[in-house]
């Protein structure tokens, strides 16, 4: 298809469309609301429904609903919203549910602000509810792989029937930028497996619950939990490295939009003659905890940089696992670190790494 | 012989975990029958709460779903808006509706999903071990309100079916009481009726039952008859409080 | 003739069933089932009249009512 | 071309993120690389809103730029505000019309054009941010005239009935910016 | 010369952020006004919610909470609850307080919590960008609902006195509007009320306060008041729906 | 004080009023509605409030204006509910309210079940909500403990105007263990410093948000909380190292009511002649990774105990980079480890410990 | 004679007082404002009667009411 | 010693959770560490639960015990659950009234008391749980039998007419124990 020029809000919401999600319930929240403002005039028109959920509490349960009955789902919020739906979450990774979820994240703590930060990292990789669960969790750092992440989520859900987060940060919902989507009007409806709600025509009674009152059903659902996202973490680590293939000295970490703005960085040290290499995760979980580790070794210095106060420094601290020094660079609150700064930073770090390794 | 009141399909065999003579089985039984009488029990997906019946999805001959506390109404209305052949209905208890769950109930109520709730008020958290509900009479002690619930610090009970009779958007209210066989037989009538509403599409569907917790309340089943007859109906009148027919908004009701 | 038949081990011993019987005719056991709970008992078959209120009322789906012959319908349910 | 990039700012209300989108827009089918990112204050009328518009030859890194290569502004609060960040050698184009001090700038070449007047003139008042975007295009040529003119046509086509003042509010600018590109030159 | 309306000392100096002709405006000087009437104002703390007025808290001349979205009347339970020597008073949007926040405020007033919510009812989510909120009249537009707010699908829109006054528990509860400064005037001296009752101590107060959005409603500020009259006003009639001496409650309200 | 024999729950309620905190906003939840249960009774014995909340929404913004206002809160629940206390702990965190907030662990995810676990640990100590910020997260391992460290929360959430969690397992909350108070009825009102909403009179009006449109003045207020908590970092870390004075070639790690079931398996070893260290963090946050690689150091191989998933490991990780391995046994879901199973994992660690360094 | 004081710099030009006016005397200026409105000015001073009716529909709390001499008192605000 | 851990099973509402408590506070009185540790199942009424009541020397490690050394059961269902797993040497006291089957273990002492019959004659016939506890006071000796005694005036303490009749009971539990001690020694 040709492409257009989009806001990534609205592009998520196409992006749903084009795989085969028809099916909306969510509540406004600045820097994310036009997501539900798109569907709520796209989805009448593919036949699907959007709902205007009273509150991120209810919204997280509709979507619990809707991909019990087997139907594809999405819902999107961001920071406060998103703490919100965490009782739902880890009711709908306890059932196994596939459902996606996308975090448009803004400053916090509390209320915040609302420009663009990355603040939610641990919660979404860590701590997102009570109990042990893992979400799948994908950091686009471009319209366009917003959109191409949105889809993978529809299908890493389904293949595994577990959550699927999607979180960037407030500017990748509100920048516009050249977008292509596959050429198909609505994919094909979810084929529910013999878990869903259909109504039990010729068949027993399903349940869909999370309740284990005996402890060894529950300590064996944990089990199965834990080893389904073993095979998950082996199978669907993505990462890009980028100017990794030459020799450097600093390699930088970063995920999302501070990822991409670190490139430009990272072109313009290269013409001073500075090498650095990036390493961004794609998928922050599971945690290329692997490849991270080879791209710290070939360099002898990292710098975390992150739109927040030290988050992902701390997967990249196991990843490493002490191998190399890490230094970071934060700003929170939607602060947008600019590409001079970055720089500077790198050229500190490198400056290290000359020092103690000449 | 012929069986004039036999085992319903719409329930499974397992024996429930209830306490000995807790009406949660007797509505049970009838929204069981009902499913069967309608000939939907194939295409019903219900909704236990947290609360007592939170295993009510092993009781029930259907597919099940066991929703959070209180949010039964927001997944019933996912399942139902993109699924609208399916019919749903959700069974909550007096704090899983009225307490956590007040605002989803009233939204759902609102917008006027297509789901039937069932409403057990027995007046006091069962499953936690007897607090104060919503629903707690005044003076009726339970575990967080050791001297008797005091409408001045918490407040009189609410009634839900009376509140949600006040909102425009149409619907079928109705309060009915499982406690004895004669209330029963009415309840049940009145229970049906909004199935099959929804089986038509018509509007949200909601019925209130008083039932009992001899347990909690430290009564003999007989005993919680009694109470019930003498505290809970005075407070909360029995009837049907909306039908659909019976818009409450005035001329903008039909807008 | 009409009659009730009790499935003991659903019994929880309530007496739901022995209330609501207009004739008085439903009595508790003196044995224990196997949970431990005294069960009803029809304790003067002749005089059921088959209405089934002892069943509308029993939580636990533990009654069956039967009859021989003509049905008399005292209410629908 | 190194990356070309545009800040253009005013009033919540003066259009100027649908200059910026129609810049965007263009640069796009030119075959450019382009971002277009907004940004707002916390009112909902009579803030502030600006956007930046980044073109290039290659992806485009950060969408986010410090010191554009360009700005135009509407009101004087965003002259004030984003003024001094333009790169040495940059251009800033000052809508007249309500900005009354001058730029104090001699690092930079500036552009002043009474947007609102022009825009009056064409037929629509309210397509000064239109005059501004044909400014900026006639002096940069970035885009060219007619690729420019068709998102015009492109953005009012369900409401006919604007294309042409908003055309003509283009035009205007477009030659301002092409004479101002002569003598400034 | 004499003042006969002077700048009340009840609000900062600070200009307001809210769009020309917004009445948040005029409701807050009222409030304002009365805090310094009253002379409660430096024993008084309000509860700003998150709605266009979250900054309310840089406007009002007294201590000030910002609240999480919804929460106010959560947040005020705990503050009064603990310094009932304090004046609590909660400012709410219609998203805040009838979306996500129904079960707080019915919850905080069912329980009779002695403060005062001003509910500003604008038939629209403002800060946001104009979304839906459960007020929003059918036919309204609002970006998520491009075709106008369809009553079959989003059902019509609540009424939050009206829903309030059915609760059993004492309370003050009326709606008033701040369009014009006739009504204003009034408004003015039903708010008033509240407060006092809160004074005294007698019972939960709650004034809903009609008010316009020119920006969202896309009119000027003019037009805006034309159409709060044509549509608002019809639906939500301004009056004192109840007061603390008019028990809702029968009998069993006298427990 | 005479000792008394006490559950856990009411003992922390008393603990709480003993503290000086006098006023309860909660929820009934399994296993700790004897909390509310036994406050409901006694706070209105000390001239305290009372109130049962809605829900755990409502009880978590409760304690925010309680808080907001000057006085002394505390909150209680389990797993479920504490995952609806997302968003507020954020806001009370952004705005520095000191408060106290108990979680008796229950198995999860999802509703789970109501017998004891520690599946909540990753949600505490790394992503309670959106934004960044930083709870005080303490963990007894006896009813003893759980009174004392009830006690420390209100002295640390006052001290550094943070909030603080007290977390144990469902078993803490249920046992009856004899304890002892402070000799005081109720302690002295908190003071409140210059930040409480208190009426303005004779000055200026007092704001509590967590509302900052700039976004650097978000920023600052970030680094404002980063800099207050590394300061908690340097001076709250709380450890026990048991049987750790002489040799040992496995560090048993394990926290909370775990931790004390791995010392009669310790003791148990040790008759066999196996030595055996315990290493239990007792501030989950800050962790004490110094104090914890310290012990790791002394022995060869690590073994890492917990009722859940493995979510302390990554901690424990942290504190020692790579320098020993680490085994792990977890149960979760309500199964509590017998102390024989946990003898067999930790000879089976020794084995192991005892191959690679003979 | 009363009068009424527009702080100009709290004018957004709304025209809520020059609707609220029963003397239709508050008009907008031609000028800007720094915030860039038009502001509210008393355009027939001697028809002012002093109602407060323009200060009270003020959303920005820009206007002050002064009276000289006896206040007939209207309503009470 | 070596720690005691006595494992007391029921439905609920029999009480065993109370005689585990009066067991636990006489053991505390008596300067020794406790821990009372109980399990429910999800019935509020007629559903299992259990206690577990560890007592020791020095501070007790787990408050929850597979094997305990003692286990005394009022009913078949918990016989049949924790029967296999009391230590071997141990003791079992089984409440004849309620279970009708035997213990088939021979590595351990059984002791068989009809606790309801006795409860009964004693004058209260809830109190079963207290002749149990008697039984295994008497038996075991774990504290003194003035002790248990006070720990039951002392829980009746509010409402004292109970005090008699739970007092009986408990002497003819402990009657019943000290007997089968010497006879079972
Ligand atoms: C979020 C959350 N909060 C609290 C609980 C604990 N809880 C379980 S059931 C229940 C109350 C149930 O009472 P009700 O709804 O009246 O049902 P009943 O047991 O009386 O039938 C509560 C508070 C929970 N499981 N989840
Ligand atoms: C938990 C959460 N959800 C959503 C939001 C986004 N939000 C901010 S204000 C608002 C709606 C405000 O509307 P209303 O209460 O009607 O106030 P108004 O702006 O109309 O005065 C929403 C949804 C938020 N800040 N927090
Ligand atoms: S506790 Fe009450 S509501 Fe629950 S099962 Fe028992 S009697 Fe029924
Ligand atoms: S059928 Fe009627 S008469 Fe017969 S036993 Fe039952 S209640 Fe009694
Ligand atoms: S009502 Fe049912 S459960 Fe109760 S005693 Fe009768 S048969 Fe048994
Ligand atoms: S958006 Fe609406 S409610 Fe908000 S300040 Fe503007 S006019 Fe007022
Ligand atoms: S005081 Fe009255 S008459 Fe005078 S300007 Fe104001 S509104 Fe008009
Ligand atoms: S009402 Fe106030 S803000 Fe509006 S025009 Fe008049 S003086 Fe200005
Ligand atoms: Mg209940
Ligand atoms: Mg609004």
């Amino acid at each position: 298809m040709a492409k257009v020029l989009m806001k990534g809000n609205e592009a998520i919401g196409e992006a749903a469309i084009r795989a085969g999600c028809v099916h909306f319930f969510g509540y406004p929240i600045t820097p994310q609301s036009e997501v539900p403002e798109y569907l709520a005039k796209r989805l009448p028109e593919v036949g699907g429904k959007f709902v205007q959920a009273e509150s991120e509490v209810a919204a997280s349960n509709m979507i619990y609903g809707a991909a019990g009955v087997g139907m594809r789902v999405l819902t999107t919020s961001s920071s406060p919203g998103i703490s919100l739906m965490a009782e739902a979450m880890s009711y709908i990774a306890a059932c196994e549910l596939p459902v996606v979820v996308v975090n448009i994240m803004r400053g916090g703590p509390g209320l915040g602000g609302i420009l663009p930060a990355q603040g939610d990292y641990l919660q979404a990789t860590k701590g997102m509810g009570h109990g042990d669960f893992d979400l799948i969790v994908l950091a686009p750092s471009s319209v366009q792989e917003a959109v191409d992440l949105t889809i993978k989520a529809f299908e890493l859900a389904e293949k595994y029937r577990n959550p699927v987060m999607v979180i960037g940060d407030g500017m990748i919902g509100q920048m516009m930028e050249p977008v292509s989507f596959p050429d198909v009007e609505i994919g094909p409806p979810l084929k529910p497996g013999d878990w869903a709600l259909t109504g039990c025509v010729n068949r027993k009674p399903r349940i869909i619950t999370s309740l284990y009152l005996d402890a060894m059903d529950l300590h064996n659902h944990n089990v199965h939990l834990k080893k389904k996202f073993a095979v998950i973490t082996e199978h669907e680590q993505r990462h890009e490295a980028y100017n990794c293939d030459g020799e450097y000295d600093v390699l930088v970490t970063a995920f999302g939009m501070m990822a991409r703005m670190c490139k430009t960085a990272i072109d313009t040290l290269a013409a001073e003659g500075i090498q650095v290499g990036l390493f961004r995760p794609i998928s922050l979980k599971p945690f290329p905890y692997e490849a991270c580790k080879n791209a710290m070794l070939k360099g002898k210095r990292v710098l975390d940089v992150e739109m927040n106060m030290g988050q992902m420094i701390e997967d990249v601290k196991l990843a490493g696992l002490g191998a190399r020094q890490i230094d970071f660079f934060g700003r929170a609150g939607g602060v947008i670190p600019s590409v001079e700064e970055v720089m500077n930073e790198i050229r500190a770090c490198h400056a290290k790494a000359k020092e103690k390794n000449p | 012989m012929k069986k004039v009141f036999a085992f319903t399909d719409g329930l499974t065999r397992l024996p429930t975990h209830y306490c000995p003579g807790c009406t949660h089985g007797v509505i049970h039984r009838m929204i069981g029958e009902i499913m069967v009488e309608l000939g939907i029990r194939e295409r019903t997906v219900g909704i236990a709460p947290v609360g007592c019946s939170v295993l009510a999805y092993k009781y029930f001959n259907c597919d099940m779903f066991e929703a959070s506390h209180g949010r039964a109404p927001a997944v019933a209305t996912g399942a139902k808006r993109t699924r609208p052949d399916l019919m749903l209905f959700t069974y909550q208890g007096d704090g899983d509706l009225a307490s956590i769950g007040m605002a989803e109930i009233i939204h759902a109520a609102n917008r006027g999903e297509k789901f039937t709730t069932i409403f057990v008020n027995n007046a006091i958290y069962g499953m936690t071990g007897g607090q104060m509900a919503p629903t707690t009479m005044p003076r009726q002690r339970s575990t967080t309100t050791p001297a008797g619930r005091d409408p001045a610090e918490c407040g009189f009970p609410i009634r839900m079916a009376e509140l949600l009779t006040t909102l425009t958007t149409p619907a079928f209210i109705a309060r009915v009481s499982s406690h004895t066989a004669a209330q029963s037989v009415r309840a049940k009538k009145v229970i049906k009726e909004a199935f099959e509403h929804q089986m038509a599409g018509t509007c949200f569907t909601f019925v209130e039952v008083l039932s009992i917790c001899p347990t909690n309340w430290g009564l003999s089943p007989k005993e919680s008859n009694r109470w019930l007859e003498r505290e809970m109906m005075p407070y909360y009148p029995l009837g049907v409080f909306k039908r659909p027919q019976e818009s409450t908004g005035g001329d903008h009701g039909k807008h | 003739m009409p009659k009730i038949d009790v499935m003991v081990e659903r019994c929880k011993g309530c007496e739901r069933c022995n209330e609501a019987c207009p004739q008085q005719i439903v009595k508790m056991s003196l044995k224990f089932n196997a949970k431990g709970y005294k069960y009803a008992v029809l304790a003067d078959p002749p005089r059921c009249i088959g209405c089934r209120m002892c069943a509308i009322s029993c939580p636990d789906s533990a009654i069956e009512v039967c009859i021989e012959g003509a049905q008399y319908e005292f209410f629908a349910y | 071309m190194a990356n070309t990039e545009v800040l253009m700012a005013g009033f919540g209300g003066q259009g100027m993120l649908l200059s910026g989108k129609l810049l965007a827009y263009a640069a796009m089918y030119d075959g450019k690389e382009v971002s277009w990112l907004p940004s707002y204050g916390p009112e909902m009328r009579g803030g502030t809103a600006n956007v930046t518009v980044v073109i290039s030859d290659k992806p485009v890194g950060s969408p986010y730029i410090i010191e554009p290569s360009a700005l135009l502004v509407m009101n004087g609060p965003s002259l004030e505000k984003f003024g001094a960040r333009v790169k040495k050698g940059g251009l800033i184009v000052i809508n007249t019309s309500l900005v009354a001090v001058a730029c104090e700038r001699t690092d930079v070449t500036v552009v002043y054009v009474d947007a609102g007047g022009l825009a009056v003139k064409a037929g629509a008042a309210r397509a000064a941010n239109i005059v501004m975007l044909g400014v900026y295009v006639g002096y940069s040529g970035i885009v060219s005239h007619d690729l420019a003119a068709k998102m015009i046509e492109k953005e009012f086509a369900e409401k006919a009935k604007f294309i042409p003042a908003n055309l003509a509010a283009f035009e205007a600018g477009y030659s301002a910016g092409v004479e101002s590109r002569k003598g400034g030159a």
